[in-house]
């Protein structure tokens, strides 16, 4: 397993240079620099600063320079944010991002896959109609609509809770946006657990396990649970991407110092290498949680694991 | 035998606690608990996140609100906008208008409690044009003798032409007479720095608990995309009466969000106001909606490099004059922008603004004499035009353009195509002035002068996108740059504004507005054109 | 008094015009074995479930099914819980299907006894150990941690039955416990149910569609057939003298190996149509840990002669599936020539020439696999001749006149091969592999998944095209009945060496190899007054990927000396048979 | 053919499938006749009707946007463009998809190894990072949203088509095909790319509802379809901001994009149940 692991994160390097070039050419091609504005520099100075940040080398100059630096862990000064390094501003992100973003997977798993179990359980019934329906709505209606609603209703009206990520210290400030980003994974995943675990439950294995004499919920449990869930840990991956994809919106709507926002900003403002250091903290994450996705699956499938 | 203890790990009873453990560990770790009470705390909602603290490097608003509460600089303006002493008491111009001297005040300390003295500012500003420092904004300083050479790496920083004459006395010579040279210095970027510890420590200098300042205020906790807060600077000369305690600057990029974050009780104050919810605000909470007039104007620009532009003022001024500034004004923003019938705001200083020849024809007349003008260009039903319109992406740029377009459409018969782009592809495009044909952009004074709003079409401005090119325009804006009499220099002015007009390189459509929900608590808000708002001039009504 | 009383038992599926099960009658007194034989459809299974209360929510219901006295016909959970594991177990038909995959096998045991507190929980491992050492596991301590998958089929059979038995249940169902399984492991676990109910004295209701099945293990039996009960009585009684034509028809399409076989009918000397010489085949396994050889087909050699029928037989692992495969050019072959009418031919189907590959088709096991479920039946017949004969016009005439010859009515040509019954759809195979005239067929399990009278139509089928056309068939199974019924030679293979390779009747007559002898031994005959076999071959086939040194055979094999470790033997003929054995001259193994 | 023809038929069977395709097919229908009848344009402003509420009289029935655009032109407009966008940035996944799919599946080998690597890398990108770079630094034409939003979905279509490509180059009757002579082509075209088409068909309609939501999240952060030219997505995400002032602006696109969004869920996962009833591919 180890070193399957080990391969994997070598495998990954490629993949992460590629994701590297790719975003640079991007960055680089797009029209304008990270310091034009209405008001045009006088040459002068516009010379001075591209100096400073070494713009007036040739790009596979620029692209050489910044490998250098990622090897190094240096992902280099921010263009705009200039008090601080590409790193710096990353990793005072991270925590804020991954801590939103692991509730929300959290807050999915446990939601998801509860409703979705009773609903497997209590097939055809109204309770398995309740949660079916929500959860079409849930993936029918995007983040973008939900979350402002959810301010104006519980923040700005009720003043229940913080209409901000900032607005409060406490871990109220983490219930929106864990919410509105747990929102439609709540919808696929008790979606997806409830459709294996209703197609677990008709598998002969299962057939056998009530031949036993062995009560339902000693089945869920001891039988059909895992193999049930194996579905929802191939879409763990999918899930993590979404939830990563879903921050921007999140982090945007509630004003949260996350990485995902960063990245519009980065780009609008030609941050190029804030931009390149998130997309390649994103590729990594993903890189890495698609590891940890089929390690878990293999540690879960036995058929897998014991090839 | 320990057969079944590996599976019993992942069973369905023994994982659901562990979520729900996991779940409660990241919720609790992290959090600190709520800050006192006693102390007066103002939490100002300031936009997009500033993009540094440091004096030489910042440009945006955002990161000047914050630098004007840290620091100070020889002068500063009051709540109302008036310019007045701050680290300098007073000074003496010498009568060419090129020598200025200031006593800065003995008092003064730095957040360290060291003094500031004369060589702090010295040292500031050879900083500032120091190429190695790559500043961006050095509008306050190229006057200064020496200053250009120095920047263009010609000279070393040490030629630049300011002195300490003694510890509190400090000089400064310009190359020429600049008669709003005063209100430059209130700009950060001329703050005087704590030579030590900037030299020591590098960048990391405007860490908090190294940043030394010398304002009301400093530096207590730096969160990026969360919020700068700052604290009272008890070295501070004029601490006793600075009322509030601490300042929270929120980063509020998303003005939407930024006044739900007001109106759930969040923030005392925010940037702005979204337009959407204006009228909404109005209504509901008018004593808190604060505007006064901005020193900005919203415009369309032509690629005066094309000839169908260049060589055609009379198609120029047809699509100014069938625009109707009040109804966009009024209509389309209506959050008390001003309908835009000359160049240079009203409220600058020292002037009087122009206004367009047809400023107060009949809607009527001025559309028939626009429908007139369109014909006499040459163009007409059988031979109508198409322009295309470049904007950055927004909504109200958006809105806008297509009012402008229905405008265009109803009284010249024009099709418009509307191109909205990113906003740095926009500038690309401009700059290049090659595929660009109309543009929007607007222009904000960088100092209450209408040199600031002129000064943009003098052709060899890099800022003039419109290539306006006009000798007797550049000879009217020399001239006044060579008067030191304010009001005859007004006089020149006035008549290169004449000029501008005239000639309609660009249309002005309206003059921004600064808009602002201030609390009820908030005390001490004065409207300016400039839209400062120190924090050590505010206070606090307790809690009713 | 009965145990197990089903009075008027009938299921109906809504949407199905006739019952799945209808009025079924029987019972099943205390210690009894009773079989229930039928072909697929007949209801047996849907009964099983029935009493077991394990029939889907869409099963209607009724008449009654009293355990001891009690109802089990709409009874709630809870209560068939009280019956199930306790009272009645149950053994299904594909154990690798019917255990949890993700559980360990010791897991899946130790669950049932302390979900029926059978036994103080810390006393359930040692129980269940108990049970699996019972079942004939070997190394029981290590297959407890043991995952499905990672044991052989009669093993996960064994842990199966060990399962249904650890409730000392009073009846045990087993439906069709052994049809998944190679024959000698067929023996294997029905000589384990014997012996395990002489000890607990439960109670048997064997479902099977193998008259053989039943003959050696049932007391009583009744035959079922579309849902109904046809006639009833003990074994002995019901084979003697049927009373129904549908046990008739089954008795005499009961594949057996005492029938006369094929040999003589085959001129001496014919062409030799097909040579296949010293042929190997090897797959590559494992992904991570270093690639292993598998090697399938050891050299083989082998001439097939103008309408000669050559039965390849084998269990699971022996490579005669591979062994067809390579012949035909489906896979790779590591060494040898395959050489048709004296020309060599290329390795790869694909690098063949068009007319080689019209003379040689094959017919596949599963026939509804092998038909495009997107293409009409006629589309699939023709489909050889819009290859081979796109200039000629008469396609069409040619397929009508080739469906009707497999015996297809005209008007299903317009079906898709989904709206066919499983012999509909291996005949327009058939068609298919025949329509273009081959020289050569090959037939790859053909009709291992057809009951028994269709079995018997097709093999008609495919005599009658030999006759015909003098065509040559390889015949791949592991139904030795099958073999008797139809070859001329038969090679028999383990772990893809030949064991022996000998005319029908010498074969069947006077085996020379003690594999082929263990294989004849083990086919379970369908008379009920012979006696089964009491003492089946012991052990299983070895790991293809590290077979034992010398004659893979040898470990389980009665007569192995030392020689048979060190070497493997080679084939060597012994009058008109080639045996690889290295004992062949010493050992008689004749009946 | 007949994969498809027999899903019809099976379709035609399951009254959610049937009621949802009526209502998509009808919606498209109202969107594409609507323009026809309606007087008011979508783009045109008028400054006299600002913000009006729905009403049954005056012509707006919808109501009026801050520039005085009727609401139900807009929307059906918004629909038009949503519908187009989805569709074709579906077609654009489907076709390298099951190309690229079909490819490394019948291929196999190292070929397959290769191309799946390639897409198990692609599948590393944080995709949607470049979708908005591409937004950001190229402009927002249609075909460049297209593209984008296409390169997203077709890394999914192609591991589908790929695996369904596997299980059907092993089943018997590609075997036979070969024994009897048909050619590689002949192969994929007769026999296995007939057999995708129903699994196609279904995961067309699952990955539909997905480009809507990527083109929405696109309006959303303000790089989607470029005006005057609406969608869905863009009025939605313009409602919300004046969600408290003009709640119609909101509601009305936000229902029609969540029927719309609601009906393909429910018509793909019908259609699904019905090629592959246990949900393996």
């Amino acid at each position: 397993m180890l070193r399957y692991a080990f391969a994997r994160i070598l495998g990954a390097i490629p993949t992460l240079l590629l994701v590297i070039a790719i975003a640079f050419l991007m960055v680089h091609a797009a029209p304008g620099g990270p310091f034009d504005s209405e008001r045009v520099l006088p040459p002068d100075i516009k010379e001075n600063i591209e100096r400073a940040y070494h713009l007036d080398e040739t790009l596979p100059q620029q692209f050489y320079r910044y490998i250098k630096g990622v090897v190094r862990g240096d992902l280099g000064p921010s263009y705009r944010y200039r008090d601080f390094s590409v790193s710096e501003l990353i990793a005072g992100a991270i925590p804020v991002t991954m801590r939103i973003g692991a509730l929300a997977i959290l807050l999915a798993l446990i939601v998801g896959i509860s409703a979705g179990l009773i609903a497997a359980l209590r097939r055809n019934t109204v309770l398995d109609r309740l949660v079916t329906g929500i959860a079409m709505i849930g993936i029918s209606v995007p983040v973008f609509v939900f979350a402002p609603l959810m301010v104006l209703v519980f923040a700005v009206t009720l003043k229940w809770l913080p209409a901000s990520y900032t607005g409060s210290d406490g871990a109220d400030r983490l219930l929106l946006p864990v919410i509105a980003l747990a929102m439609p994974q709540i919808a696929f995943i008790a979606r997806l657990t409830r459709a294996s675990l209703i197609d677990v439950m008709n598998s002969d294995y299962v057939r056998t396990a009530k031949a036993q004499g062995l009560k339902t919920l000693s089945i869920v449990r001891y039988h059909a649970f895992r193999p049930a869930m194996l579905p929802l840990i191939s879409y763990l991956g999918p899930a993590f991407a979404a939830v990563l994809t879903g921050s921007v919106v999140v982090e945007h709507v509630f004003g949260v110092p996350g990485v995902g926002r960063f990245l519009i900003t980065a780009s609008a403002n030609r941050d190029y290498t804030l931009v390149l250091g998130i997309t390649v903290f994103y590729a990594a994450m993903v890189v890495f949680l698609n590891l940890v996705v089929d390690l878990l699956y293999a540690f879960v499938d036995p058929r897998v694991r014991t090839r | 035998m320990t057969t079944s203890t590996h599976i019993k790990r992942f069973s369905a009873r023994g994982l659901l606690p562990a979520w729900f453990f996991l779940a409660l560990l990241l919720v609790a770790c992290g959090d600190s608990g709520p800050p006192s009470v006693q102390e007066s705390v103002l939490r100002r909602g300031n936009g997009a996140e500033p993009e540094s603290l440091d004096m030489h490097n910042a440009i945006s608003t955002e990161a000047g609100d914050v630098q004007r509460d840290l620091g100070e600089g020889l002068l500063g303006f009051s709540p109302t906008g008036e310019l007045r002493a701050a680290a300098a008491e007073r000074w003496v111009i010498s009568d060419d208008g090129l020598e200025y001297t200031f006593s800065l005040r003995p008092e003064a300390r730095w957040s360290n409690g060291e003094p500031v003295t004369a060589a702090d500012f010295v040292y500031s500003f050879r900083r500032l044009v120091d190429p190695a420092t790559a500043a961006l904004y050095l509008i306050s300083v190229t006057n200064i003798e020496n200053a250009d050479k120095i920047i263009a790496g010609e000279l070393s920083p040490g030629a630049l032409g300011v002195a300490a004459v003694s510890t509190h006395e400090f000089r400064i010579r310009l190359n020429s007479p600049v008669p709003y040279f005063l209100s430059l210095l209130t700009h950060p970027s001329t703050f005087p720095l704590h030579r030590a510890s900037v030299e020591r420590l590098g960048d990391e200098h405007l860490r908090a608990g190294n940043l030394v300042s010398n304002g009301a205020y400093k530096l207590q906790e730096r969160q990026v995309g969360s919020h700068v807060e700052l604290v009272r600077n008890e070295y501070y000369w004029d601490n006793e009466n600075t009322k509030i305690d601490r300042v929270v600057h929120y980063v509020t990029p998303e003005p939407m969000a930024e006044l739900n974050r007001f109106r759930a009780g969040e923030l005392d104050m925010t940037r702005t106001i979204p337009p959407e919810s204006f009228v909404q605000m109005k209504d509901e909470r008018p004593d808190e909606v604060r505007t006064s007039p901005s020193l900005a104007v919203y415009y369309y620009g032509f690629n005066l490099t094309k000839p169908s532009f260049r060589d055609n003022p009379k198609l120029r001024q047809a699509l100014s004059m069938a625009i109707d500034r009040e109804t966009i004004a009024d209509e389309v923003m209506g959050r008390g922008e001003t309908a835009a019938y000359g160049w240079v705001p009203d409220g600058t200083a020292n002037y009087q603004p122009r206004r367009f020849s047809y400023a107060d024809m009949s809607r009527k007349e001025r559309h028939h004499t626009a429908r007139q003008l369109y014909r006499e260009a040459g163009f007409g039903e059988n031979n109508p035009l198409t322009i295309e319109v470049r904007f950055n992406t927004s909504n109200v740029h958006q809105r806008i353009a297509a009012s402008v377009q229905a405008m265009w459409k109803e009284v010249l018969g024009i099709g418009t195509v509307l191109i909205n782009e990113e906003f740095h592809v926009l500038l690309a495009n401009v700059e290049q002035k090659d595929i660009t044909q109309v543009f929007r952009l607007n222009w904000s004074g960088e100092y209450n002068d209408a040199h600031t709003f002129l000064s943009m079409f003098e052709s060899d401005n890099p800022s003039n996108l419109t290539a306006y090119q006009s000798v007797e325009y550049d000879s009217l804006m020399d001239r006044a740059a060579a008067q030191t009499d304010p009001d005859r220099r007004k006089v020149f002015l006035a008549e290169a504004e004449g000029l501008l007009l005239n000639d309609h390189p660009a249309i002005p459509i309206y003059f921004y507005v600064n808009k602002s929900m201030v609390s009820k608590r908030v005390q001490g808000w004065g409207d300016n054109v400039l839209n400062y708002h120190y924090s050590q001039h505010l206070s606090l009504a307790a809690e009713e | 008094m009965a145990l197990l009383d089903v009075e008027n038992l009938t299921i109906r599926y809504a949407g199905s015009a006739s019952p799945a099960v209808e009025n079924l009658s029987f019972a099943l007194a205390r210690g009894e074995s009773l079989g229930i034989v039928g072909e697929s459809g007949s209801g047996k299974t849907q009964a099983a479930l029935a009493i077991m209360g394990l029939l889907p929510a869409n099963a209607k219901i009724s008449g009654s099914v009293r355990f001891d006295d009690a109802e089990l016909i709409g009874a709630g959970a809870a209560v068939l819980n009280q019956y199930r594991a306790r009272r009645i177990a149950m053994v299904f038909q594909d154990p690798m299907a019917a255990l949890n995959p993700y559980v360990r096998i010791g897991d899946q045991l130790r669950r049932i006894l302390l979900e029926h507190k059978l036994c103080a929980a810390d006393e359930a491992s040692a129980r269940t150990l108990l049970m699996l050492k019972k079942v004939g596991l070997p190394d029981p301590e290590r297959q407890y941690r043991a995952f499905p998958h990672q044991l052989s089929g009669g093993m996960r059979q064994r842990v199966m039955i060990g399962a249904a038995l650890l409730g000392e249940p009073d009846v045990l169902i087993a439906d069709e416990p052994t049809t998944a399984l190679d024959v000698t492991v067929q023996a294997q676990i029905l000589y384990l149910l014997r012996q395990l109910r002489a000890e607990t004295k439960a109670a048997l209701l064997l479902i099977t569609h193998d008259l053989g099945v039943i003959a050696g293990n049932c007391e009583r039996m009744f035959v079922m057939d579309r849902g109904e009960m046809l006639e009833e009585g003990t074994t002995r009684q019901v084979f003697a003298t049927p009373d129904s034509d549908k046990m008739r028809a089954l008795l005499t399409n009961a594949p057996t190996l005492s029938a006369i076989g094929m040999s003589g009918a085959l001129p001496e000397g014919g062409d030799p149509v097909l040579d296949i010489s010293e042929l190997s085949v090897s797959f590559s396994e494992g992904r991570l840990r270093g690639r292993e050889r598998l090697l399938a087909v050891r050299p083989i050699s082998l001439t097939i002669q103008k309408a000669e029928t050559v039965a390849v037989v084998g269990e699971s692992g022996s490579g005669k599936t591979s062994l067809a495969r390579a012949i035909v050019g489906l896979i790779p072959i590591d060494s040898g020539r395959v050489t048709f009418l004296g020309k060599q031919l290329p390795a790869a189907v694909s690098r063949r020439r068009h007319d080689s590959r019209r003379d040689l088709q094959m017919v596949f096991q599963d026939p509804l696999a092998s038909l495009n479920p997107a293409m009409r039946v006629s589309s699939i017949v023709g489909e050889p001749l819009r290859v081979h004969e796109s200039g000629r016009k008469n396609h069409a005439a040619l397929v009508e006149a080739m469906l009707e010859q497999v015996g297809l009515a005209p008007e299903l040509s317009q079906r898709y091969p989904h709206e066919l019954s499983g012999g509909q759809a291996q005949r327009v195979a058939i068609a298919r592999a025949l329509i273009l005239k081959p020289k050569v067929v090959i037939c790859d399990e053909a009709v291992a998944a057809l009951d028994g009278t269709v079995r018997s139509e097709i093999l008609l089928l495919l005599q009658a095209a030999q006759q015909r056309t003098g065509l040559s068939i390889i015949f791949i199974t592991h139904d030795l009945a099958v073999v008797r019924q139809i070859s001329h030679r038969v090679l028999v293979m383990y772990m893809g060496r030949l064991c022996e390779l000998a005319a029908n009747n010498a074969l069947f007559g006077r085996p020379r190899h003690p594999y082929t002898r263990a294989l004849l031994n083990a086919v379970p005959s369908p008379d009920p007054n012979a006696e089964p076999a009491n003492a089946p071959l012991p052990g299983e086939v070895s790991s293809l990927l590290r077979p034992p040194a010398g004659c893979p055979f040898h470990p389980r094999c009665q007569h192995a000396v030392g020689a048979c470790s060190a070497s493997v033997p080679e084939p060597a003929a012994y009058g008109g048979t080639i045996v690889a054995c290295h004992r062949a001259t010493e050992l008689d193994l004749r009946y | 053919m007949s994969a498809l023809s027999s899903l019809v038929r099976h379709a035609r069977s399951s009254r959610a499938v049937t009621v949802c395709a009526t209502m998509l097919l009808v919606i498209a229908m109202i969107s594409l006749i609507g323009p026809l009848i309606s007087n008011h344009s979508y783009f045109a402003a008028d400054f006299d009707n600002r913000m009006l509420a729905p009403t049954m009289t005056g012509g707006h029935f919808f109501g009026t946007d801050e520039l005085g655009r009727d609401l139900l032109a807009r929307t059906l407009s918004g629909i038009r463009v949503t519908l187009l966008v989805a569709v074709i940035a579906s077609l654009v996944s489907l076709g390298i998809g099951v190309l690229y799919g079909a490819v490394a599946g019948y291929i196999g080998g190292r070929v397959d190894g290769f191309m799946m690597r390639i897409v198990d890398g692609l599948y590393a990108l944080p995709f949607i990072f470049f979708v908005i770079l591409l937004m950001v630094a190229f402009g927002r034409s249609m075909l460049l949203i297209l593209i984008a939003i296409g390169a997203i979905n077709w890394l999914d279509m192609a591991r589908i088509v790929r695996g369904q490509t596997i299980s059907l180059k092993q089943r018997a009757f590609v075997d036979a095909a070969r024994l009897i002579g048909v050619s590689t082509r002949g192969i994929i075209f007769r026999h296995i790319t007939p057999n995708l088409l129903g699994v196609v068909v279904v995961y067309m309609t699952l990955a539909i509802p997905q480009a809507i939501l990527m083109e929405s999240f696109l309006s959303f952060l303000g790089l989607g379809i470029q005006a005057p030219q609406t969608s869905l997505g863009a009025l939605v995400s313009d409602g919300v901001s004046q969600m408290e002032q003009a709640s119609w602006l909101l509601v009305i696109p936000a229902v029609a994009l969540a029927v719309i969004l609601l009906c393909f869920n429910f018509l793909g996962d019908g259609l699904r149940d019905l090629v592959d009833p246990k949900g393996n591919t």
